[in-house]
This record gives structure tokens, C-alpha cells and sequence, in this order.
């Protein structure tokens, strides 16, 4: 099974369609797949509903979509940095389903993981309970949160084999694992692909299991959202 | 002479102990980070996935794969490890973590707490705070102890959307410190020239006062 | 003549396809490995936290750390990844694997599947196959069609405690091939000088035969 | 904080009592705390409630605390390959519990991660259902399964640094992870000891924050259960 594509094009090619669910890896900028992104742009594919704890900057990340309307419906934990998004939800342009960071974490964990519901303290006695189903085990109480899946998801690697077995760097981890896992097809964007045994079997984070098709990222921008340093002692 | 930001930072700080656990929160939670006492290691966690956190880098070492909660640069020490999201909340919500220090619009006499929501203005998005105030031992606030209009964020009851249910364990604000405890909140500490009056017409909450003040 | 085991075995094996992910169950499934078909690439799992099980290895390569789920030495290949439990069954539950070649003690006309556990005998455990069943695409049956006494193993409803309901999608004997479809089985193949009446004499289920066999 | 102790007795010193749970991390013998369930056996402590997948064989793993009598119930999946918990289990001597290997792994994964319950389809229509509280998702029906802690986990590890970073070594990764998440007190025995900086951040499973002692391990006996091999092809 060759799971190598040339470019982001070919390997979204016959699965996109409106109105369909994608979830995108990342942290704020950190770790997204950027060419991924821009391919996702430029199939001019509309309604969609994006699963990303952010929803990128004005000009980068999912951010893109947005000044080009291509998105319906963001489930994410947080958009602050993101002015068109501010204009476009204000003017109910945009649907907005805000989940608590890990519950959002849990919930895509939960859709690759086969398991439907799941129980959690986070958010008990908040808006996020509302509607929601109550439990109490040991005299707590507890909300249901069901697993989340997506059409597509679109994660963003460090290296990566032609098997699809996938290692991440540092932050740039973040959502990426579980995303994986919950896509019906998977598309990875690594920045380096090397030959099968390459990689240590012990340190694989997302097994090729998961991944449907990889591309080599190109020209990343990997821009710095807040750039915060120390000054060197003088010497 | 109510506290500045380092003041509270730095009475946080001492909330700390050897071999904790610690996730700071972005603004004023930040600076605790400074203040550690002597002989007292802590491992800062970064709920995007990283344990372990080390300072801001010098400029030429700031690298995009390594940032904060905040999205701010940050470096890793030799401790460090990092994990995926949902590993990085299972550590939250599963207990693990001892401390959480974070801010606070309003906080109720009971311990809620809301800090992520005004509406009819915009809404930012929770992030991780509801993971962390529900899962995390020992929840510390600091905050201005009034909103620049002057009214009181230390309230019987909160006005705006709810992070959590009775979470929060202390305060620490520019005017002194409270524990909240199950029947109630304790002044446990004044700010120098700060008196219990001067706390109590800034305050809408009932609380008591802990023994050693009066 | 009914096949042997390693021709059950090479008949299973005809089910895989080129890319799949497959589990193997411990017994006459083990042997599917050996009639992989040219061409086809497959990636084989195993449930104690191994995608890409390599062959036994030569004596003097055993490694006590490197074990498949039926506690036999094995090794790896180029393409192995390691993971815990948690995330192997993870795998399994959330549908990743195509197919799972299992053996069995009853199948029922339902496709309800019984093979862990005998009443009054000694309990030796469901393992994995539960999650098995309950999570991968495709699960094929290799077994006797028959039990030693001559009782039938294939059903209308099976008398051991199960290991799950509706989920056989094939039954390979040594009599011939049932596909279990939404209204029932229907026998595709038949080994070498078994006829149809071999095998409704030996088989409880009902089932319907595939036009090409009449 | 010092997370260090000389032996496996004194790791266990003050942390253990009658009628605790302990969780113990292998599959069958791979992967097993081998120095810290010898120690567990001198402790003479007794009615252990016992998490483990397997349990061991008669006189290694956990065989050795059913032949001392000290284990009252073990939680697992899979018991074949123990004559002794045979006859304990006939003769009403042990209590157990018989957990799916992928329920039982995901139950010691929501106890370490604050998941009190959960849904699956495993084990539907089976004995394993009777009891629980089924739910429907889309259509199909599920089961409820709950968390799983215990008041000490006993895990092993390839390598370990003495912050209590854990890195496992091939199969014998299994059930360690998760317990190491699951236990109030985690104890972990490491073949080889590092200083912090030795181990790749990346790389690391288990996170030290989920490891309050560790100890390395001395005379390890890694018995193979199946020793099955292949010829070498005559030259």
C-alpha cells in the first residue's frame, strides 16, 4: 500500500465534499498542517465543520477558512486570538460549539477509540452541563461527554515513515495523536519521511494504523504566535 | 498598602512545596514562576503538553515547536517530557497535578469561580481552565480584589457564566489572602496597612476572620 | 474430504487483502500467517501492544521482552510499532483493524460466537477476544465443524456463555465456507467430496446454500 | 524530591496494608516488577485485592502471591496458565473478577485520568453485561464500565531516569503505562537508572509526575513463557 502522496492537492483528492466534519491538529500555530490547510483552501469546498482547540489567527491557520467562509461550525476550547472569527460569530455567520480543553481532548480520544460516552467532572454546574446527562459515582457528580469523529482529519508530524508510523516534536504534538485516531481517512503532513525501520518501534507516537495517506510538508512558515524571550546576562 | 502584581505572585509562591506539581495560569499566575522559594523544586506543567517547563529562551533559541499554554516561547529543562493533549488533561483531570494557580473575574463565597466568559461581549473560549479548576488538589486565585469600576469581584453569588462549582481553595488578592473552607471563607492575611474594615466594604461576600488578625 | 488444518488455514488467508490490518487468533489462526497470498502486504497485530509482528525468531534471537498475545517469542519488522494496552485495544474497539481470524467452541446462525468459557469447567479467561468481536470489521471463525463426540458447533442458538452477539461474519470448517449474512447463513464453498448433505447432516444452524454449489 | 530507594523493600516500606489494591503491571511474564513482587511476597501483608491482566504461572509473577495465600481477588482477563489459581478458585479459596483485556486496560486508563465511567460495545449480549447499565448510541447498544485505581501500582520499566521518567522496551510496555496513572502511590522498578537530560523528552511514556518511588531492578530472571522459535535455514 503506498501511502506517500506528491502534495497536499493529490492527497486530499476525492474526500473532500461540503458540509463535511475535519478536524485539524495544533495548538494555537504550533504544530498545524499548514500545507494541508492551504490545500483545504483552495478546493473551494464550503459548510464545513472544523474540529480545532483554536481556530488559528486572521491571516494563518484554520483562520483561512474563515476569511473565505468555507467554515459552518468550529467545536474548539478557545478563539481569542482570532478577529475575523470575533466578526463572523457576532454576526451569526458562524456556529460555535466551545468544549473545555481536555474534554475536547477526550471527546476525539473517545471517537478513535470506539467509545461513545464517556463520564467527567469538568464543567459540572457550568454552561457546558446544560442539556447534558448527570451521573454521580462515590457522591460526585459527573456530565456526560460523547467521542467525537471526523470525515477527515488533518495532522501535522515531525518525521514519519512511508508506513504512516508518525513521531511528533515537542508542543507540536498536542492534538494531533488523538485526531489521528478519529479520522475516517487520515492525511498526515511530516516534515521529514524516512524509509520503514527508521524510526525506533518504541518511540512511534501515532501508528501507521492511522494514517491513511502523507505528503512532505513544504515551505512551512511554523510562525511564532507570541515570541517571548530573555534577555542574555551581560557577560 | 494593598499588594502589586510581584507581591502576589511572590505570596502565592508560597503556596508551593518540594515535589509539586505546578500549572500556572497566563497574567499575574505567570510571575509565580519567579518567586519560588529557595530549596523548594517544583515541575511547572504546560496543559499543551509538556512537563517540565523551563524559562523563556534567548532570542535565537525561541523555537515554534515549543511554546506554552499562552503560546509564548518557552524552553525545557532536563526533566522535561512531553505528551499529547488528552495525556497532558488525563494528568489534569485524573488528580496529578497539586496546585493550580489561574485568575479570576469573580469568585463566590462557596468557591465558584468564573473567569472565562462576559456575555454579550466576546467570547474567548474556556481553554483549559474548567479541566483544571475540576481536577487539580489545591486551586489558587489571584486577582485584583476589585474590577477597575470599583465593584466587588469577591462576591456572595456570581453574575457571570461559572468556570466551576466550588473549586477554589485561596485567594490571594492585592488587599490579603482567604482560604475557602467548607463552611465558608477565612481572612487569613492583610496586605500592610490594609485593614479588616478597608476588606470588608470591598467585598460582598461574608467571611470570617482568622484569629491571628483580630 | 474435509480439509486439514493448514488448508483451513490457506482458505482463510484468501480473505485478506492487500494493506489490511489483521488480528490472529491463538490456534489454527496462527497458521494464516503461513499462506499469505504473493502480493498482498498485510500488517498483523497483536492485542498485547505489537502492529507488525514479524516471524518466530531463529534460538538464539528470543527476547522475553518481545512476546505476541499468546505468550509465544516472535519479532519484529521494519514497519513494527509498540504501544500499551490501553492503545492497542483502543485500536481494536475504534474499528481500525480490518479483520480478525478467530477460533471458536460454538457459532450460532446469528453469528453470536461462543468460545471462552465452559461452565463448571476451569474459567480460563476471555482474553481479548471480546474487544476482538465486538470492534473489528470483519471477524472470520476457523474451526471443526464438528466437536469430538460429533456434536454440532454451528447452531440456532449457542449453549455456552457468549462472547458476543452478531458478530461472525464468516465460518471456515473443515467441511466448507459459511458467509453470515442479515437473514442467515449461506454455505459458499464445500471442501473436496463434501456435499450439501454432508454438512446439513453435520450442522444444527439452518442455512442456505449459494447458487454456484447446486 | 528523592524518588530514589536502595531495594525494593524499602520502595514498598510504609505504603503497604491488608485488604489493599494493588495493581501490577505484564503480560503474562513480560514486563512484570519482578523485584517488587518478590518483596510484596516477604511483606506478608494479605487479602490483596490484585489488578493484573494475567496471573503469572505457579511459582512466578503474581503465582507467587496465590501460593503464599495473600491474594483474596484479582481483576484480569486471563488466568489459563496458573494451576494454583485453578484450584484456589474451585475450592471458593479466591474471588474473581474476569475483565475483557480492552475493558480492563481502559478501566485502569479512566481511573488514572478522573473518567469514573465509560461506554463500549465489548461484552454486549454477554455475561460481562449482566449487571451494567446499557445505553444507546446511534443505534447500537453499549455498556457502562467504570474506572479503576488502586492504592499502589507496581509497574517495570526498560529505563527510568530519577525524576521518574519511564521508557518501556517492546512488548513489555502492556499494562504499565496505564497503571503507572492509577495507582495513589506508583512504585516502579527500572532496569537501568539515568540522570534527568539522558532520556529523550519525546520520547518518554510515562511522565514522572505518576511515579512516587523507584527502584532498580537486581537479578532479573525475564522467564519466557512459550520459548517458540524457527530453524535456521540449513546454509
Amino acid at each position: 500500500m503506498n501511502k506517500l502522496y506528491t502534495d497536499a492537492e493529490a492527497a486530499l483528492e476525492g474526500i473532500l465534499f461540503d458540509g463535511m466534519t475535519i478536524m485539524a491538529g495544533g495548538f494555537g500555530l504550533c504544530g498545524i498542517p499548514e500545507n494541508l490547510i492551504a490545500a483545504l483552501k483552495k478546493s473551494g469546498i464550503k459548510d464545513i465543520t472544523a474540529i480545532s482547540n483554536n481556530a488559528g489567527v486572521d491571516d494563518f491557520g484554520l483562520g483561512l477558512l474563515l476569511q473565505t467562509r468555507q467554515i459552518k461550525k468550529m467545536i474548539s476550547s478557545y478563539v481569542g486570538e482570532n478577529k475575523e472569527f470575533e466578526r463572523q460569530y457576532l454576526a451569526k455567520e458562524l456556529d460555535l460549539e466551545f468544549n473545555p480543553q481536555g474534554t475536547l481532548a477526550e471527546r476525539i480520544r473517545a471517537g478513535g477509540a470506539g467509545i461513545p460516552g464517556f463520564y467527567t467532572k469538568t464543567g459540572v454546574g457550568t454552561l457546558i452541563a446544560e442539556g447534558k446527562e448527570h451521573k454521580d459515582f462515590n457522591g460526585e457528580t459527573y456530565i456526560m461527554e460523547t467521542g467525537l469523529k471526523a470525515d477527515v482529519s488533518l495532522v501535522k508530524a515531525w518525521k514519519g515513515d512511508t508506513e504512516g508510523n508518525l513521531i511528533y516534536r515537542k508542543t507540536a504534538r498536542n492534538f494531533n495523536p488523538m485526531m489521528a485516531t478519529a479520522g475516517t481517512i487520515t492525511v498526515a503532513e511530516v516534515e521529514e519521511i524516512v524509509e520503514p525501520g527508521e524510526l525506533d518501534a518504541d518511540n512511534i507516537h501515532t501508528p501507521g494504523i492511522f494514517v491513511q495517506r502523507l505528503i512532505k510538508s513544504h515551505g512551512l512558515e511554523k510562525r511564532i504566535e507570541q515570541l517571548t524571550t530573555r534577555p542574555r546576562q551581560e557577560g | 498598602m494593598a499588594w502589586t502584581r510581584q507581591e502576589m505572585a511572590n505570596r502565592a509562591a508560597q503556596e508551593l512545596q518540594d515535589g509539586y506539581y505546578v500549572n500556572l495560569g497566563i497574567g499575574i499566575p505567570t510571575l509565580v514562576a519567579n518567586y519560588i522559594p529557595d530549596g523548594v523544586d517544583v515541575t511547572l506543567q504546560s496543559e499543551n503538553g509538556m512537563l517540565g517547563m523551563g524559562p523563556f529562551p534567548y532570542e535565537d533559541e525561541a523555537d515554534p515547536d515549543l511554546i506554552n499554554a499562552g503560546k509564548q516561547t518557552i524552553t525545557e529543562l532536563n526533566r522535561t517530557s512531553y505528551f499529547s493533549s488528552a495525556d497532558s488533561f488525563s494528568m489534569i483531570r485524573g488528580g496529578h497535578i497539586d496546585l493550580s494557580i489561574l485568575g479570576a473575574m469573580q469568585v463566590s463565597q462557596e468557591g465558584d469561580l468564573a473567569n472565562w466568559m462576559i456575555p454579550g461581549k466576546m467570547v474567548k473560549g474556556m481553554g483549559g481552565a474548567m479541566d483544571l479548576v475540576a481536577g487539580v488538589k489545591k486551586v489558587v486565585v489571584i486577582m485584583d480584589h476589585n474590577a477597575r469600576d470599583g465593584s466587588a469581584k469577591f462576591l456572595k453569588k456570581c453574575t457571570l457564566p461559572l468556570t466551576g462549582v466550588k473549586v477554589v481553595d485561596m485567594i490571594i488578592s492585592d488587599v490579603g489572602v482567604f482560604v475557602i473552607e467548607e463552611n465558608g471563607p477565612i481572612l487569613i492575611e492583610l496586605a500592610p496597612e490594609i485593614t479588616i474594615n478597608d476588606v470588608k466594604e470591598r467585598t460582598e461576600a461574608d467571611f470570617l476572620v482568622d484569629k491571628g488578625l483580630l
